[in-house]
């Protein structure tokens, strides 16, 4: 099994570099470009929730993700150890936030966009947001779709 | 800046390049609204044609302008969102609020 | 200071995952694309090395790349826990390789660029190659060169 | 794969896409010695024009089968490298052992 780990600090700018690096990793995979840019915003969305909402924008806490690669599945956690969730179910709601400048479609786009998703999350303590995907179903073309 | 704010007629076109994040947001959020207040237009096209990425903060920067205008009686366009785009923004919902159109140029053309 | 740690398996196809998430964050500084292709390289080539050299081509071992972002200047540290050089500095002689299928321009090309170069190295403990690079001198303009 | 590998008249082109490093140099080391034996040829040309990436590991296969080939007095040429893949073959020194040239169209005009 391939792994990587990627630890930063809880930046703006490193949101992007986060999703360039796992999408580099998830090329490994029979991933189609249009699957890729999927995954980016699912981590986009999740590496930008731990550094505002966990991190409360504090620019020198550590964002960890890690990454696993088996068998054309890719498994991505995002971990913060920052203010965590109280509740979890009403953080999960489509359009609910905390922030009246968001949309509160952080955790529905990553929902949308991987197979396997799952939250957990200690008050206080942290979050960690484990999703997956599955690459390239039997005889599906590793083509570009656009 | 990875954006250009600019005024033509009636209308305010902001012209994004490449990705949208949390990196972007303050300061396009900002600048537009600045551009706004000066400008005292009530009619904004984001042009996102040359748009490669964008996530719900991008989306939220938009809905933001969006709920301005429009309780001021003016209107949003999106104009140009490339395929990656255009799903994230369908996801969001945000076209039933706003008119979208395939290019900056037809739509200028139609409400121009 | 900005600062990321990545961690990931010693398997080949992680060679461009550390070139590509090492550029990202380069990318935030005011280099050229020229200069993101050079510090491409020296990238490529420690990990490389830390992959055949240090680890000898076992795919489960650990190459850790340490990268520290301020004021214009990048840092760079390649990091394995390998066989370690002997030698360091046969090592850095040019053409010089213990493999006779390799160049020996690893190090060379590190050399050439990036500013910064130093290693580190206890035999059977591991090595450590520190590189450093500064971004745009003043009135530079961050304009890619082709 | 992301290399082609074909014979035309008394030359072997390879045509390699993308990036060549440890990921890609055993199988592509593996398939042109064995191509270089089925065909017999002894003149052998590497297309860079798709090249976007070369480190010191793809430079040592080119330099293996420099070797081998001018050991039975056959040659080798480089064409089409980009700036940034010409930069690390220049440093390397290969372009005092090979021919390069801008592209393989051009080289095969001059010696096909
Ligand atoms: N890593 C996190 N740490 C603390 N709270 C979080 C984290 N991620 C999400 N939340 C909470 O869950 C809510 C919903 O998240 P999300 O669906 O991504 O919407 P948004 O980020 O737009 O608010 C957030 O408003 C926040 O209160
Ligand atoms: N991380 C490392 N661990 C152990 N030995 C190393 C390491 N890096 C370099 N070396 C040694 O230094 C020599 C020179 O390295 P280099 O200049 O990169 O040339 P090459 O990798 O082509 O052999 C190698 O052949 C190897 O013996």
């Amino acid at each position: 099994m391939n792994k990587a780990v990627l630890e930063f600090s809880s930046r703006p700018e490193n949101v992007a570099f986060a999703r360039v690096a796992v999408a580099a990793l998830a090329a490994q995979l029979d991933f189609t470009l249009s699957d890729l840019d999927e995954i980016k915003v699912a981590v986009s969305e999740a590496v930008t929730n731990a550094i505002i909402h966990g991190y409360e924008n504090q620019p020198d806490r550590i964002v960890r993700v890690e990454i696993k690669i088996a068998e054309e599945y890719i498994g991505i956690e995002v971990i913060d150890h920052g203010k965590g969730i109280k509740d979890i179910n009403k953080a999960l709601e489509p359009a609910y936030s905390t922030d009246p400048e968001r949309m509160g479609l952080g955790f529905a786009f990553m929902q949308s966009f991987m197979e396997k998703f799952e939250v957990s999350s200690i008050p206080g303590k942290g979050t960690r947001v484990k999703m997956g995907r599955r690459a390239g179903t039997p005889g599906r073309q590793a083509v570009p779709e656009q | 800046m990875n954006y250009t704010i600019k005024r033509e007629n009636n209308y305010l076109i902001v012209s994004v390049i490449g990705e949208i994040d949390i990196s972007l947001t303050d300061s396009l959020r900002d600048d537009v609204d600045q551009a706004l207040e000066d400008y005292g237009v009530n009619q904004l096209i984001f042009d996102l044609t040359e748009v490669d990425f964008v996530d719900s903060a991008g989306l939220g920067v938009i809905l933001g302008r969006y709920k301005r205008i429009a309780a001021r009686g003016g209107k949003v366009y999106l104009a140009g969102a490339k395929p990656q785009v255009k799903k994230v923004l369908d996801l969001s919902g945000l076209p039933r609020l706003m008119e979208t159109h395939p290019s900056v140029h037809l739509l200028l053309d139609k409400i121009g």
